[in-house]
């Protein structure tokens, strides 16, 4: 349930941790786990705070063992705890896949639903800081295509903080995935859009339901997590040049607010998916489909378009993560050439 | 530590209850699989028949099953393999609902859903998982979950002698003993993984001497013996409830079938079962019974033949289940 | 370069073990390494007989490792061998997935192109035998998603050989995916089209070229692997109701031949995409999203229709399981749907 | 085994190379990443200035890098860590190309593709790589290739203390020690990981009692001291090179910089680092090369000066190279 009065401005991190804060008050059973997440607060600032406030039962540093402690979530989840885990990077899942997508993801469906597991999974994601192939990645859509896992990329600290206690309070697997460059950080650039009023009180932002960032009647424009800021940059620049562009920014992959998508696009006839994913066999291409699939009743104007990083590892040099990793230019030029644009 | 007779005795019953249903198994799982039934040209058709699948039998591996469970309460957490069906009779999950999930059953402890590699009991905490070595972490987790609300639970983690050199055995048993987590891993040392054995995979000899690594007890149990494994297991459980923290147990222990039903066993040297099937820890521990007096013919035939009427029971059950609607195939996901 | 001469029908599982076994003859550095792919041949006949011409030096029996025996294929390869390693199921991936697609997938990107990889990853796919969550699944698109391999999915023993032989030589990373239920095992039942006549000379089929199985006017079906004879199956059921399937078997996922899908599509203006895979965020989207991008030269008669694993993990009871896996009826009646279908 | 005096000086002049490529990296990296140069608001900027992104700098740890490759040659295999300067510069990868790399330059070794954690040379075969643990298994296969091939080459694997907790530590030892891999596994104990200390993470004091688990012989090296360490590794390099299969060293080493740069080290005790440069590892050896008359003052000036001009120049290469093009971001993704 939303609540209006936000009287503060928080960053996404402080956001993410006063979460967890509030939940773990609210409820001893939740505990977090991981790598760096005690004194150090979390790399990306997650867990700052909790260690001093919930002592080191829990909020417990782990050794670099991440199978055996996203595992032994799984196992005091099934207990009835309800354990938070970091993941430092997504980039490093491959070492600890199996826990989650083989278990974590699976022993509802195999228990024929007899299994609980609220656990959540929460990971840094994304690049723009040049930090290169194995830490600049988002992801998201590898563990949107396995079933069992429910996918949450905020893009706004008000987000944040409402999908995390959602997130804490389910009693299924939730990945959280926050990016790196929209934390507020006080050592990575941000984009001032993510840090944001946020209400003290606790409160919930539902899964499956996109948010209409800004209306717009020329092309719809679906996006998440930083790319959404990137897309209102963009869209600033071209509503000065007379196109007006909707945003929806998608908040949860798993579940998908299908509805919102088409809704849009049969109001525009036009449609962008920018992500900051690789864009084969992902994210860009599950929306275009879902726009696809419904052509019976949704008339296009152009052909659909997407943007995301095309096929290739990201890359370390400034000049070349900029070239790979799509920008506001690279946006506001495919709403260009999306107005031009005709279907045959 | 000794045994008390009820101990001694529910061991007993246990393994010809494993025992007997391991058998049926082999016999069922080959309805519907063979020539005349089957498509041309296949001599055995592994997704034929009311059990289709891989199918894993541990008969000859009983005692591991109950030389560790008889220390185990309802509230002690059980995670087995893709070889689970001694651990969990063992661990007391109901026969019943576990023959109808392995017979695809929606009377099944999964409704059908997750087959003979993934029975999940939460009522009896028992888990297992297809995956090697996946079964560690979640009984760490669960200890943990003991620890935290000051319990004396344990968990027990079962896995084979292949298991032992996959990464998670290592990652599972270090937290183990940084956090002191009420943990007993059992390794089942059957001598080979699938085809490879222990020689060709592990680099020394006992898995037991890896428990050094972690700063943990580490015992090899050097018999396929149940009442070798109670002593080992007793220790290492007690150890653990009373929040010593954990322990590593090996057990050489022997499988009397293929490593999945329908293997050729190439591998195996020729009359090594029957070598094996000469040291058969179920009459052993009869014979244990009948020297303390615990057993006599007219006892045993009784045993034998609750054992027998519990696992007929089960696969009547199983039998004579519904299928799941095939619409249940979208069901489950999530919870709620 | 593909051979005409065959005269002699193999089974899949012949074919690969074939393929292997001939370039180890000629090419002293390639060897095989795996779980039971010496005495056993590979629980699924890859690597039978190998053992026995090759011996131990050269079919390396592994510990149940993945992590350590892949990524000891990568600095293999670094050296100049060219490994093929077998992950027995690809459902295992999880335990190993940070040596695949962290660096033999990106080595070559992350050090400009100097460091060569020849690596295959051969892998077991699919269901149809009730197998269950963890020993079903197809999950090419997860590694198709990722940059940096090569992504082979062969449906045929002709194909199986020729792409076998192709991937050893490649001097960069390949996942080659056999599907279980064509491998034309004695113990599984399998699809009869899948074992073909094979030439005993050694040849190669080229990545990135599409087969079209059947040609066809009314409507384009894309598949691959088991799929295409399913696909069959049904096309020869709707022939006879008049309705003319053309089958495309893509073989290769990277690269992907845009092309023939293009082609196709404009040709019949109807498309289905038929996969074994999870449905969302994976194969069919892209392949949907392709055709949805062209839609200025592309002219549609039906909205597109994509058949897969719908988001649920792969049930083990025989009727779930055949509810799940998309067969051949299931392809069929989507095809009469989009005959009966209109675009707005 | 005593090193010679071209070992020792070659040790000493390193050690100098490698601090003062790091202490160099260490100003360079902060240059635009200050304020008023940066997003208001921030107190730095990671992606600022010449050399974005992480970086994570092993002033401290010289010995362990000088110590091992003293032994080696260039046709052996080492594989770095995410710390991975000082390795490379002791494998002889040439400081212009690797310090172009850094600064994302396209005459870095990989066209400034890779970065600080992924410096290759192939030519002298030396990798890294940014996931923990993750340089053991590609080890073992260098070394797999060279024992297929009957070569007498080795390879060495770096890694961390926190490294030695992850699967993938356990799965590759087990794998040399079974093949008898010429691999010596270096294990570099800094007391931490990131934030995390070794006490925190690891059930054991030393990881070297770890190579029991594997049979293979292991070594704890107790000083942060080139010549300890070259001890140490002048046997493990020996044994791999004639067959006699892989070891494990630890080594007690001190990491005088923060995790990465930037890292405010709130969970390191007040004074522990200039307590622990009070051990300086250069000047102890500096002084054991007077002792052995191998040094004096114009020998160390003319030492220190051309370590000097070699960092200096591949600072210079780099600083004045050219940032590749933008279209190279979708090259090299596969190879010809
Ligand atoms: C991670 C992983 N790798 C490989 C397999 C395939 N597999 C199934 S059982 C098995 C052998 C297991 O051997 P062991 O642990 O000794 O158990 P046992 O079968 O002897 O009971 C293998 C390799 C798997 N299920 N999971
Ligand atoms: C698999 C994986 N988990 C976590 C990380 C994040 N991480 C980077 S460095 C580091 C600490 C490593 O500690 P150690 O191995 O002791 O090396 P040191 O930094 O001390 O040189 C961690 C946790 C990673 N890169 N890879
Ligand atoms: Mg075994
Ligand atoms: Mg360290």
């Amino acid at each position: 349930m939303a609540v209006a009065s936000a009287t503060r401005t928080l960053t996404m991190a402080q956001a993410v941790a006063e979460a967890i804060g509030q939940e773990m008050e609210r409820d001893p059973n939740v505990f977090v786990m991981g790598e760096d997440v005690g004194i150090y607060g979390g790399i990306f600032g997650a867990t700052a705070g909790l260690l001093k406030r919930f002592g080191p039962e829990r909020v417990m540093d782990t050794p670099i063992s991440e199978s055996a402690f996203i595992g032994a979530a799984i196992g005091a989840a099934a207990e009835g705890m309800r354990p938070i885990a970091e993941l430092m990077f997504v980039d490093f899942f491959g070492v600890c896949m199996d826990q989650i997508y083989n278990h974590l993801a699976k022993n509802t469906y195999m228990s024929g639903g007899s299994v609980r597991l609220p656990v959540v999974v929460m990971t840094a994601i994304g690049g723009g800081y040049n930090d290169a192939a194995q830490h600049s990645q988002s992801l998201y859509a590898t563990f949107a295509h396995l079933p069992g896992l429910k996918v949450v990329v905020p893009s706004s600290a008000y987000d944040a903080k409402g999908l995390m206690i959602q997130a804490i309070r389910d009693d299924n697997p939730v990945m959280y995935f926050f990016h790196k460059g929209i934390m507020g950080l006080p050592w990575m650039a941000y984009f001032e859009g993510s840090t944001t009023p946020v209400p003290e009180e606790t409160y919930t932002v539902p899964f499956g339901q996109a948010r209409v960032v800004r209306e717009g009647t020329d092309v719809t424009l679906v996006t998440l997590s930083q790319m959404v800021h990137k897309a209102a940059i963009a869209a600033d620049e071209l509503s000065k040049q007379g196109i007006n562009v909707e945003i929806i920014d998608l908040r949860t992959l798993v579940p998908l607010d299908v509805d919102a998508v088409v809704r849009s696009v049969k109001k525009t006839g036009r449609l962008l998916v920018a992500d900051e994913d690789y864009l084969g066999f992902g994210l860009t291409g599950e929306i275009a489909a879902l726009v696809a699939e419904r052509l019976d009743s949704i008339r296009l104007k152009a052909p659909v378009r997407r943007l995301g990083v095309p096929g290739v590892p990201i890359p370390y040099s400034r000049p070349l993560e900029r070239a790979a990793i799509p920008q506001a230019a690279h946006i506001a030029e495919a709403v260009r050439g999306l107005m031009a644009a005709r279907v045959a | 530590m000794e045994p008390t007779p009820e101990q001694l005795l529910w061991m007993y019953e246990t393994m010809l209850v494993i025992r007997e249903f391991e058998e049926t198994m082999a016999k069922v799982y080959l309805e519907g699989k063979l020539p005349p039934h089957i498509q041309k040209g296949l001599a055995f058709d592994i997704g034929g028949g009311p059990v289709p699948g891989e199918m894993h039998l541990a008969a000859g591996q009983e005692p591991v099953a109950v030389g560790v469970c008889a220390h185990l309460r309802k509230e002690d957490t059980v995670t087995g393999t893709h070889r689970p069906h001694h651990f969990a009779i063992a661990k007391g999950v109901p026969l019943d609902k576990m023959a109808a999930e392995i017979f695809g059953k929606v009377t099944g402890l999964g409704r059908g859903k997750g087959g003979h590699m993934h029975l999940f009991d939460p009522e009896h905490k028992f888990g297992c998982s297809g995956i090697i070595a996946a079964g560690l972490p979640p009984a760490c987790g669960a200890a943990l979950a003991a620890k935290k609300r000051g319990k004396d639970w344990v968990a027990v983690a079962f896995f084979g002698d292949g298991a032992a050199n996959a990464g998670t055995f290592h990652e599972s048993l270090n937290l183990a003993a940084r956090w002191q987590l009420p943990v007993v891993f059992v390794c089942e040392d059957n001598k080979y993984a699938i085809s490879v054995e222990k020689t060709v995979s592990t680099a020394i000899a006992s898995n037991a001497d890896r428990a050094g690594a972690y700063g943990m007890p580490g015992v090899r149990v050097e018999h396929n013996d149940a009442l070798e494994v109670f002593e080992a297991a007793g220790e290492a459980v007690a150890r653990a409830r009373r929040g010593g923290g954990p322990s590593l147990i090996e057990v050489k222990t022997d499988r009397y079938m293929g490593h999945f039903q329908g293997d050729a066993e190439a591998y195996r040297p020729k009359g090594e079962v029957e070598e094996l099937r000469r040291h058969d820890p179920i009459p052993a521990l009869a014979a244990h019974l009948r020297k303390r007096n615990l057993l006599d013919d007219q006892k045993d035939e009784g045993i034998r033949r609750r054992a027998h009427g519990r696992v007929t029971e089960a696969y009547d059950f199983a039998q004579t289940s519904a299928y799941p609607d095939p619409a249940e195939a979208f069901q489950h996901v999530f919870v709620g």
